[in-house]
């Protein structure tokens, strides 16, 4: 692990929490899927949780993120309760989004998560937007992008990466770099170095551990204090890896990757693994501290599963509100 | 009452607005020491400085991106595109994104944006710098549409939009910019979803949008010469679209034309015609008679440029068909 | 004869044409060892290698782009677009490029390509992946719009779209790739601009698009229970669109629904019913009924897409309605 | 000058004349533009004759180019006609594209000009699509795509590089870097360095002066012939300048720039008057040659622009034929 920065046990115990908060999460989720729960498909964040809380720890609740379409991870660790995330995941009525956006959108606007998109890159004018808001209003909020190394094809990137440079804009964007695509190694699909792609627009750019979660919350702490200042933008690249699929319907998944690779990560570079030990060794907490903690999860997510299961979907009627925010019904 | 040009009327209407909101801020290519190429912001930047009159690269996905976050942020931006056929480079970020971000969050998050932008042809500038492409975004929902006809209507629009909390789209006609109209020199807004009904008559409605407004008012003064008594209609928004005034006309004249710059097919006028043929069918002498750009891409040469666009005179002769009941294709 | 299902014959379409012509390629995401997520490529990448079932990275401006600078210097590339909701960032080279090449040319150059994607709602799939965006590709001379309905057309068009000279969209409906339907072992092609009979009937004329020829399909059953007949047609292509056929089943049954997925308002309901309207009006007996998707962004909730989109029971309802002669909208 | 490449007098002296050619042309555009005879507007290309004609003299007839708004250079040097040109200029029947183009949309296919394009950056995926085509079809065309500094801001560039970069396709990027563009000066519209961009996806990039034809050439000859075999993509930043305003109708514009710049550039480092010199130093032609050669060109000139105003517009009926390849009358 990096160098502890200068947390108290609080802070790294609420950063294990959060990481095995979303594990859990995505469990669930899962579970719903394969009981033939959850509409449609959805996007497991597992196995990255370093860097969804690495960041978003070292960010305040006035700061704001943009999400991808695997971005649970994203909205738990920028603050969200179980309960409504599971609503939204099964189309009820008290999900955050009403039922309306699902798991490809869900958002988070009293945390600051302008929420999650389903369109490979769309938010990465979004987020360098809601950096330009905080320049232009004299505020000190960052912003951060999160997006996967996929989407670093996207030719909008190199459009707002160029304003952001010129107009000095307070974002980060951190690439989540888990080796994938959809069914495409990255190296198929990024010629040169993603890194120089950055910093060829004068953005200072940092590679880091992103299953390493005090590696990624240390150097995110300096870069956002850096952007509060006016320093911004940077770039960060998070070495990562999906545990799962691409989608939870991507079961075979050989052609593409190994079953040792994936054995490789999750045995031998667990992020949650890893700071637990990590959290023991330091005796931060002891094992039966941390088990306690899990279980304590473990249940909080059945019982916000069960809540949600039995939640009510939202009434016919709203099928054509929020089209407009000055119309009850666009269709009346 | 003094006259102003649309260029002014837009002018005014951003200074107001600035002036009034310190969230509102402008954004675009040259939009600051140019003042756009159509010099239609000159001034502005002076007064309200670059940090709110933002020149961009060129890069209009990155800039709609940009005004969309800072839009949910809260910011009011005016995005400038220079013409209304990079529309398409923007359609992701104004379709998927700043079109759906209310209705996909529940209603939680907004985008209170305001993109500018024009349309029309008979300027020479060939296929990619002549198209009027509000039909694309009428047809998404979330996104409202507003027409502009005049400085007065562009000033009482432009207003309005802005302090709407939806996105919304205005397009300008390009050849109008230096037409004169009259405006007061006080404040006053346009709402949204009310047609204006600029002339009166008994025989014939006619529907203009737009740059097709004015086409339809020399072809009313054209007719009333024969004693033909057109009634002149300008939607104003077609999103929202004030379909009470429509059809109460069409009920009265029982006969309609739609006439539109936009090509006719899969557009404008079809969407028009259509609800008052439905709503109105059995007060109706004839069907709604449609009259769009033609279906071709604009053509550059002058000799071919001018007939793909409806005229006055093609207005004037089809009313008469109409109101001579001549069965327009022997239908 | 033997059934496939739709995701078979676009496969078989596209295995036959490459094998005739060296120049046919695939390009797009995932399309070769994944054989996209839909799994229509199956295998095709196995036959033809991956320098024509080409794997690209999340870049659809940019093989968009490719395609239409690939298409004018001698070949003809498919381009797979994964879903039909990102064809808003392709626009520009679909719109402003492609569709424009051959006009803009004065007939020297020409873009002979085609553009794979889907449409279709009810999958959960939520508002940036549900949606049918067919009505802004047919908005735009210079571009072909076909909508298959089941195996046996899909199979067709896309051998016509590929052997054709000019820029084809081809949007599949996402929920039918399972379905099956009779397909002859034989070549065949089906020609542009034709559309299709699927059942004459006397009452009423129900045109349906894509996805929604099967809900006016199973309309036309139930109707028939009640002694109601429906005529259903398949526009199959509608750019070119076979107003002949349309018009004269207007003119036969005298009242006539247009049922399309794609948002009701300024859409693809609009365009036909005008038509009919002009040109049939003396024959109606009623207006021309439309029936689109709603004009809001599609909903994640199960609760709330499914009520979204024309189903059989709301085609039955309006068809009732119309041949007892009630008047829709007291018109 | 750069050192002389292998060329003979004849080559040189056809380079001379293109450059000349190409200036002559647009002194007349600009001429029919004053006296109110061409339709529209125009973007001259004078002072950046050198860039076009260096690139396009190591090219062969079946080699491609794709141009842009500012594209008369790029049509004259890749080998059109001064006739079909005006009449397209003018709209009429005989221009190269029946008048439905005009100058944004020149195109010259016989030549290989894919045609310029009236939306910035629009033509790099055509572009990178030709050469994918020559990879595919296994022939050794090799394809120059033309564009300004101003359309390194499109996220399109960034989109085609990576994958010509990952497929190693026979293209090469030109990127005219005339320090504007339109009423904006490069460096308030560029972070960071445009040669790192190209970089940064594995493309190996050159930067030359853009007013020396023969550095030009002989740069481009070097490239055109690795990317015959397989070694491209590559780009080049040609430094330069435009002399006229961003379009005919730019006039004023000492706001953003000023008249001792244009004169710097226009006094010290004109292309055609510093190779014009080399010519005459290195004996290759007298200078009454080359006045001769000069006068023939504003002859010929002279004569395409005289027929093209009276020719004849294109028949009405045109207007709905190209709309489709096989339907003749597309509104029929
Ligand atoms: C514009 C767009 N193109 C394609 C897709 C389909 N798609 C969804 S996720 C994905 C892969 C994204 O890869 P990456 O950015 O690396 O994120 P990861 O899934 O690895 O977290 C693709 C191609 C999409 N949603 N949007
Ligand atoms: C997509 C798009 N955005 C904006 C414009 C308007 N425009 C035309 S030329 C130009 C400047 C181009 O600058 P550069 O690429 O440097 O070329 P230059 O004019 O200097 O040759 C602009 C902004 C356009 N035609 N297309
Ligand atoms: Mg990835
Ligand atoms: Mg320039």
């Amino acid at each position: 692990m990096a160098d502890a920065p200068k947390h108290n046990a609080e802070d790294y115990l609420r950063m294990y929490r959060q990481m095995v908060r979303i594990r859990t999460f995505e469990d669930n989720a899962n579970q719903l899927y394969l009981s033939a729960k959850m509409p449609g498909l959805t996007h497991m964040y597992s196995g990255e949780e370093a860097v969804a809380v690495g960041i978003c720890e070292a960010l305040r609740t006035t700061d704001k993120i943009t999400s991808t379409h695997r971005g649970h991870g994203h909205c738990v660790a920028k603050g969200a309760e179980f309960k409504e995330m599971f609503c939204e995941l099964l189309g009820k009525e008290e999900g955050y989004c009403r039922g309306k956006g699902g798991s490809m959108h869900i958002a988070d606007q009293s945390n600051g998560n302008l929420g999650a998109n389903a369109i490979v890159g769309g938010s990465m004018g979004i987020a360098t937007g809601a950096a330009f808001t905080a320049k232009l209003l004299g505020k000190d909020d960052v912003t951060v992008c999160f997006f996967g190394d996929g989407a670093t094809a996207q030719g909008l990137w190199y459009e707002v990466m160029n304003m952001a440079a010129l107009w000095k804009l307070p974002v980060i964007y951190a690439c989540e770099n888990n080796g994938y695509s959809e069914y495409t190694k990255t190296d198929e699909i990024a010629a040169g170095s993603i890194m120089a792609r950055a910093e060829a627009f004068g953005i200072e750019s940092h590679q880091v551990d992103g299953q390493d979660v005090l590696a990624v919350n240390a150097l995110t702490e300096k870069l956002v204090e850096r952007a509060r200042k006016g320093e911004g933008p940077f770039f960060m690249e998070l070495m990562t890896y999906r545990y799962h699929g691409h989608h939870v319907g991507d079961i075979n998944r050989e052609y593409y990757r190994s079953k040792d690779e994936e054995k490789d990560w999750k045995e031998n570079r667990d992020p949650i693994i890893r700071f637990r030990s990590w959290l023991v060794a330091e005796g931060i907490a002891s094992e039966e501290e941390v088990e306690a903690m899990n279980a304590e999860i473990k249940d909080d997510a059945k019982a916000a599963v069960d809540y949600a299961l039995s939640a009510k979907y939202p009434d016919q009627s709203e099928v054509d509100m929020h089209v407009f925010t000055d119309v009850t019904h666009a269709l009346a | 009452m003094r006259e102003i040009t649309l260029s002014q009327a837009v002018n005014e209407a951003l200074a107001e607005e600035m002036r009034r909101d310190e969230t509102v801020f402008i954004i675009g290519e040259d939009v600051a020491e140019a003042g756009t190429p159509f010099k239609v912001l000159s001034g502005l930047v002076e007064e309200f400085g670059t940090s709110r009159v933002v020149d961009t690269p060129i890069a209009e996905p990155g800039f709609m991106g940009i005004a969309v976050g800072a839009a949910m942020t809260g910011t009011r931006p005016v995005v400038d595109l220079m013409f209304g056929d990079f529309i398409y480079l923007i359609m992701d970020q104004l379709c998927n994104q700043a079109a759906k971000t209310h209705y996909m969050s529940g209603g939680k998050l907004n985008v209170p944006l305001v993109l500018r932008t024009n349309l029309g042809a008979t300027r020479r500038s060939a296929a990619q710098h002549s198209q009027s492409l509000h039909a694309l975004v009428a047809h998404i929902p979330g996104l409202k549409v507003a027409l502009p006809s005049s400085a007065y209507e562009a000033k009482g629009l432009m207003k309005t939009a802005i302090r709407d909390d939806n996105p919304v789209v205005i397009f300008e006609d390009k050849l109008m910019y230096q037409d004169k109209a009259p405006v007061p020199e006080e404040e006053y807004l346009i709402p949204f979803g009310e047609a204006k009904v600029l002339r009166e008559g008994s025989d014939i409605t006619l529907i203009g949008t737009s740059s097709m407004v004015q086409v339809c008012q020399k072809a009313a003064e054209a007719l009333e010469a024969e004693g033909i008594f057109a009634e002149v209609i300008d939607p104003r928004t077609i999103v929202p679209l004030d379909e009470a005034t429509l059809l109460a006309s069409a009920k009265k004249t029982s006969r309609v034309i739609v006439v539109d710059e936009g090509h006719q097919s899969f557009g404008v006028t079809g969407e028009i015609a259509s609800r008052i043929n439905e709503k109105a069918f059995y007060h109706l002498d004839a069907p709604v008679l449609r009259m769009g750009a033609m279906d071709v891409p604009v053509p550059f040469s002058p000799a071919l440029e001018d007939i793909t666009v409806p005229t006055p005179e093609g207005v004037v002769e089809n009313a008469r068909r109409l109101v001579r009941g001549e069965m327009i294709h022997a239908a």
